[in-house]
């Protein structure tokens, strides 16, 4: 296999080289949001507006109903547009075109359009914004048909997944953690993409194996460190994409080492990982040595206090802690 | 006792909880018309002041519920369609579920949200969601979802009088259902986050939820003539969810089926799994099965619809699964 | 004539005053602190908009609700919410209006009327609908008033709302404080009506536009709209011309990358304080007085916070259910 | 209220009238088997409206979109689509247009520019945003229409789409049948103003309200707005007073419940068919020509949807995904 060469870029980096290039690609690539235009406040859009011009980046009112089913439309007229939600929590305002519309037109339509829609959603807390800018929402577009949901944990994942979403025919939920923005990783230099819908080994090992969600992927290889200094070898497996969810993947792990942490940011009841539970237990039970453990944000909203966040939200201690009560 | 409908129990419920307390009133599209029978008589005995038809505008007027809500009133907004949620998630998650604790418990927000859902009636895709599992991930709403008539109107009651938001989940096919049951007499409420035991088994447990308990009972009842004795749960409240009483059941039987409307990929069942086999792995002789929705839209077509939906059929299918004995 | 209507005295008009610099200082130790790193979470200063802020509450009584947005310091001094308790609140204290789980976005002091800050744009304006249907139930004739931005103005929820509160006759109040700006998009790009408040129209509700900078002229379209309000007669929509000096939040500077120094000098010559003082004619004596008032006001709701314990691990569960 | 002249040729005119009858003959059929039990699901007909449809689909072209609502057989069928496959898709045939997936409450024939029903109301405003965005983009002169009701025009999604297309000048028409009920509720009582179309005020675009019974009025009133839209001006909104004769779905009377009889008997007589026929001064003769014409149509339709095959189950599993 020829040496791939690879620099260190940012999270938001990566976003934003593959927007680029996309967009260079093809020219019914085009972006709409709230302050996408002005580069100081959107670092992950930055220097779009310049190169692409005002028509194909498009700064939109607060309207987020209106430009999401606008964006729906534009689909349908074969378009690929490409959503800036800024907040994941501003979402709400815009599940209508998403849920009823995007995901299910085709299908509603016995196949007569396709919808090739991204839409970009920042999430996550950890900066005291509170309850209604932290929220991680990605557990409901799992159960959505006809949506896929991507979670990227790292700078190449982030530009290959991306660039594959904005290829997709399908709609398309980018989740982007904020808490990784400034993560930096190594990126294959030139044109690549990543696979949608195939989990990702990021550390192997075969004592346990530790599920990480976007930013949890992350606290699971920090995780994964400080359990190799006891001497507990933990496999990290990110899912990468949520919706379809690549349960043979996950549970090719499970059935290896016989145990599993699930870590995520949103909150644990109906979560990510409560289907990926569901799931894996299904498909791994023989193999199952113990039950498999969540770790998620507590079920109650997100405080603004640093304090009182960090005590909600997941961290790598947490991910530790349960991974220890595991094999105890 | 008195034999009542589910459509019958739910109006008897509203008619005593706003002849009760005056700060109930109750609001949305064609409430003082009603299609369906549940909000009868409402606007004749207590005035459109108080039974309040609104245009369609599901954020304005889910929202104007939150607000009345915290100025001390109790509004119920009848939502008409699930699907309709879409619209008015924001005053439902952001703001209902957020204000108490954002605000350090300055207020509270008792709002009822009357939700019917449910498919099977052709109404396609967009007319028959159960969306009830994205309640479930949001801390501060509780979820509650009747399948009978006693239920309903025990569960209406007690959420008109909860003082947080509650989403009142209903299906259109239990409303079509003209069957009596015997609910108690007098003012009677049922209890929020306790499950109800409806049959009693030793080899295999069944979570239903919702209108899908009507299949849960059928197959129960066929699988007992082939000496198959299942136990049947109802968790009546989705949040809180009763793990306790569930897990209890599994203690004994091993093995558990979950059964619902919802698209199978996170749904109510996946968290009901999750916890289960958290709490009594070592009880767990099978996988734990799960019968939802499969991952499409739902279909218009008849045919098309029953193949997406979950069935009595479907129930005894994965309990025979779970036991490991064939049809 | 109703005692809302009567003219003001000069007592009235010098503790308009009094508020409006209550406001700036507030917002300016509250930036301080944030760029000292001791506020929590993120600030929206409003200054250069105290003209709307205290044009607008002071023809509230005090069991008169408002509910405001991520901007909202100005509406909720001017609603007479606790300065200690709101500057903890800043400062992730226990002893925060909302026990330090809101933040500067969520402000609310509800003993004294103020039903929240709102920190989705556009969420506060159904809520408002929602109160103003209470108090029609009530019948004491309370007034909600609902603060929103020129941004808000595009959201749906400000049509619904309008409609409803148009429909059902109640008492509220849409205050549209213009500043020119959602986070960095201009009005005249997002928006299609020169003046948002021509959409009254829609609604068949009186809209008027003032000037937001002027305090007085602020007041003087609220007396009329809160009388209508009283009365029964249904919601208005103000819509006051203002500015803010300060950027979105920390991340944008003053001008410079989507409005330029002239423009931000040109409004920074009307600056509401120096309107007032031109007004009533505040002498420096006067000046200082108000300035010392309020210095102390400020130290002490900061000696307040400051010494004010961190909320404990516990109370993450505290507020969720009542 | 714009009322018609007579600047129409009859030839063209009698093509309207046409389409009309086609749509009645449609809807009849549509309920008819209906009540036999053959159709799968919901169905709202649009009996009492064809001059909408009629009068605005004659003012497009081809290759022009049109959007519509759960109420929508009568635009689909003026925009060209199959008749055929049409009922074909409200039996439940896997030869219908959405391989009966998607039912009478989504027809939509994407092939002749019809980019669907939306049973979600107001959902489809944004979409015509949107696709009015993309014709904007590709620089042809193509124009996008939506259909809604005097109900959608209180939801949010109806604002923000407005705007929307007004700031961008998009080429989209928003065309609202007033038919003076959302299901029950009047829109007198929803609705905040006596004319929807005053609300085009709130976005600074031209707004007329149209008699809707009146199709040649339509006709007039569309082609206005239509070449606004085409020339690059942006959006208009057009509202046509109307009526539908049947209730809702089949779960409402036509009248008695929520409608007097009388209210039902006053629009009766200015049924669109006979508004139009009178217009052509029609012979019994010409209209049996054009009866015996529609209602061969029908018949082969009829047969067509009958002799389809159902779909297999795998089709509920496919065109999830492109």
């Amino acid at each position: 296999m020829p040496e791939v060469k690879t620099r260190t870029i940012s999270y938001s980096t990566a976003i934003n080289e593959a927007l680029h290039e996309e967009m260079e690609r093809d020219e019914k690539v085009f972006l709409m949001g709230e302050d996408i235009a002005l580069s100081a406040i959107s670092p992950a859009t930055a220097g779009l507006g310049d190169r692409f011009g005002h028509e194909r980046v498009r700064n939109t009112p607060i309207s987020e109903l209106g430009f999401t089913g606008a964006a729906v439309g534009a689909a349908m007229a074969g378009y690929r547009p490409v959503l800036d939600m800024r907040r994941i929590d501003f979402m709400m305002l815009a599940i209508d075109p998403i849920a009823n519309q995007a995901a299910k037109l085709r299908y509603m339509l016995g196949g007569q359009v396709s919808i090739p829609l991204v839409i970009r959603a920042p999430e996550g807390g950890g900066s005291q914004n509170g309850p209604t800018h932290s929220q991680c929402l990605e557990a409901w577009f799992i159960q959505v048909p006809g949506l896929r949901v991507i979670v990227p944990s790292d700078p190449a994942d982030a530009k290959g997944l991306l660039k594959s979403a904005i290829r997709e025919d399908n709609p398309v939920l980018f989740v982007e953690y904020r808490a990784l923005y400034s993560l930096e990783g190594p990126v294959p230099e030139g044109d690549y993409t990543e696979p949608i819908g195939k989990a990702a080994v990021k550390r192997e090992g075969s004592d346990i194996t530790l599920i990480g969600i976007g930013s949890q992927a992350r606290n699971c290889l920090e995780a994964s460190d400080l359990l190799a200094r006891e001497g507990i070898d933990a496999e990290v497996v990110d899912p990468r994409t949520i919706n379809p969810l690549d349960v043979e993947g996950l549970a090719g792990s499970v059935r290896k080492t016989g145990k599993c942490v699930i870590a995520e940011e949103g909150h644990k009841s109906g979560g990510v990982g409560a289907e990926i539970a569901a799931s894996v237990q299904e498909a791994a039970f023989g193999a199952l040595k113990a039950p498999i453990i969540r770790v998620a944000a507590l079920d109650v909203p997100v405080p603004v206090h640093t304090k009182l966040e960090a005590i909600v939200l997941p961290s790598t201690e947490k991910v530790v802690s349960a991974a220890k009560k595991l094999l105890s | 006792m008195p034999e009542l409908t589910y459509v019958e129990a739910l109006n008897e419920a509203l008619h005593e909880e706003m002849a009760r307390d005056e700060k109930v009133f109750l609001m949305g599209e064609d409430v003082a018309f009603d299609y369906f029978g549940v909000c009868s008589g409402l606007a004749d005995r207590f005035g459109r002041d108080r039974v309040r038809d609104t245009p369609i505008c599901e954020l304005g007027f889910t929202g104007a519920g939150v607000g009345a809500a915290m100025a001390g009133f109790r509004p119920i907004v009848d939502l008409r369609f699930m699907d309709f949620t879409t619209y008015a998630l924001d005053p439902i998650v952001n703001q209902a579920a957020k204000l108490r604790y954002m605000l350090g418990g300055q207020l509270s927000v008792p709002m009822v949200a009357r939700i019917p859902s449910g498919a099977g009636l052709q109404y396609g895709a967009t007319h028959g969601q159960s969306l009830e599992a994205w309640f479930m991930q949001v801390p501060g709403l509780k979820v509650l979802y009747p399948s009978c008539a006693p239920d309903a109107k025990g569960l209406l009651k007690a959420a008109v009088r909860d003082d947080n938001p509650v989403m009142f989940i209903e299906h259109r096919l239990l409303y079509a259902q003209k069957t009596k049951q015997s609910v108690p007499e007098g003012d009677h409420t049922t209890p929020i986050g306790v499950a109800d035991v409806k049959r009693v088994g030793v080899d295999a447990t069944i979570v239903g939820i919702g209108y899908q308990m009507g299949h849960c009972l059928e197959a129960a009842e066929a699988l007992a003539v082939e000496g198959i004795e299942c136990e049947v749960i109802d968790p009546l409240s989705l949040s809180p969810l009763d793990v306790e009483t569930i897990t209890a059941s599994v203690r004994k039987t091993s093995r558990c089926v979950i059964v619902e409307e919802g698209h199978l990929r996170s749904g109510v069942g996946a968290e009901i799994s999750a916890a289960i086999q958290e709490a009594v792995f070592e009880y767990l002789d099978a996988p734990i099965g799960r019968v939802a929705a499969l991952m499409a839209p739902i279909p218009v077509q008849t045919k098309l619809e029953k193949f997406v939906l979950p069935s009595t059929e479907k129930v005894i299918a994965a309990v025979r699964k779970t036991l490991g004995v064939a049809a | 004539m109703s005692e809302d209507k009567a003219p003001l005295s000069e007592e009235r008009m010098q503790a308009m005053y009094r508020d409006m610099l209550r406001i700036r200082r507030f917002e300016e130790t509250a930036f301080e602190l944030f760029e000292q790193g001791e506020v929590m979470g993120g600030i929206h200063v409003s200054i250069g908009q105290e003209g709307c802020s205290v044009g607008a509450c002071s023809t509230l009584r005090e069991d008169d609700a408002i509910l405001t947005t991520h901007r909202g310091h100005g509406h909720s001094i001017a609603k007479g919410t606790r300065l200690p308790e709101m500057m903890a609140e800043l400062l992730g204290k226990a002893t925060g209006l909302c026990h330090a789980k809101g933040g500067s976005m969520h402000i609310a002091d509800v003993s004294k009327g103020h039903y929240g800050a709102h920190s989705i744009v556009g969420s506060n304006m159904p809520m408002a609908v929602g109160i103003g249907l209470a108090f029609h139930f009530e019948g004491k004739g309370q007034v909600a008033v609902v603060f929103f931005g020129d941004g808000a103005a595009n959201e749906g929820s400000f049509h619904e709302s309008l409609n409803l509160a148009s429909i059902w006759k109640l008492p509220v109040i849409f205050f549209c404080e213009n500043n020119h700006f959602a986070s960095s998009t201009r009005v005249q790009y997002a928006t299609s009506v020169a003046d948002i408040s021509a959409r009254a129209g829609g609604y068949d509700i009186p809209g008027v536009t003032v000037d937001g900078m002027d305090v007085l002229a602020v007041h003087e379209v609220m007396v009329e709209a809160v009388d209508r309000a009283r009365r029964g007669l249904g919601p208005s929509l103000i819509e006051a011309k203002t500015y803010r000096y300060f950027g979105h939040s920390r991340k944008d500077p003053q001008f410079g990358p989507y409005r330029t120094e002239e423009e931000w000098n040109e409004w920074k010559a009307k600056d509401p304080l120096l309107v007032a003082e031109e007004i009533l004619g505040v002498t420096e004596t006067q000046k200082k007085a108000h300035l010392d008032a309020v210095e102390d006001e400020l130290q002490d709701a900061l000696a307040f916070a400051r010494q004010s314990p961190e909320p404990e691990p516990d109370d993450v569960y505290e507020d969720l259910y009542a | 209220m714009v009322k018609s002249n007579s600047g129409l040729s009859r030839k063209r005119l009698g093509e309207m009238y046409r389409t009309m009858l086609r749509i009645r003959r449609f809807e009849e059929t549509a309920d008819d088997l209906y009540m036999a039990g053959k159709v799968v699901g919901g169905v709202h007909v649009s009996i009492g409206q064809e001059a909408c449809s009629a009068g605005v689909c004659a003012a497009l072209r081809e290759d022009d979109a049109v959007l519509t609502t759960h109420r929508g057989h009568g635009h689909s069928i003026a925009k060209g689509t199959r008749l055929p496959e049409m009922l074909a898709e409200l039996m439940g045939k896997v030869t219908g247009l959405c391989r009966s997936k998607g039912g009478s409450m989504h027809i939509a024939d994407v092939s002749k520019g019809h980019y669907g029903a939306h049973s979600i109301v107001g959902a489809n405003m944004p979409m015509a945003a949107g696709i009015g965005l993309a014709y904007q983009l590709e620089g042809k002169d193509r124009v996008a229409v939506v259909f809604f009701g005097d109900g959608a025009s209180n939801n949010g999604a109806f604002h923000e789409a407005m705007n929307l297309c007004a700031i961008w000048k998009l080429p989209v028409v928003f065309f609202c049948e007033n038919n003076q009920y959302a299901v029950s509720v009047p829109a007198e009582y929803s609705t905040s103003v006596d004319d929807i179309s005053v609300r085009s005020k709130g976005y600074d675009a031209p707004g007329l309200t149209v008699d809707g019974m009146d199709v040649a009025a339509v006709y007039e009133a569309s082609r206005e707005a239509v070449s606004h839209a085409r020339r690059g001006l942006g959006p208009s909104l057009v509202e046509a007073k109307t009526y539908r004769f049947f209730g809702h779905s089949r779960g409402d009377p036509h009248y008695g419940m929520y409608r007097t009889k009388e209210e039902w008997e006053g629009w009766k007589e200015r049924d669109p068919l006979i508004v139009c026929e009178k217009m052509l001064k029609m012979t019994a003769k010409q209209k049996k020509a054009h009866a015996d014409a529609v209602e061969a149509e029908i018949r082969e339709a009829i047969e067509f949807a009958e002799n389809s095959p159902e779909p297999e189950e795998s089709v509920a599993l496919e065109d999830i995904f492109a």
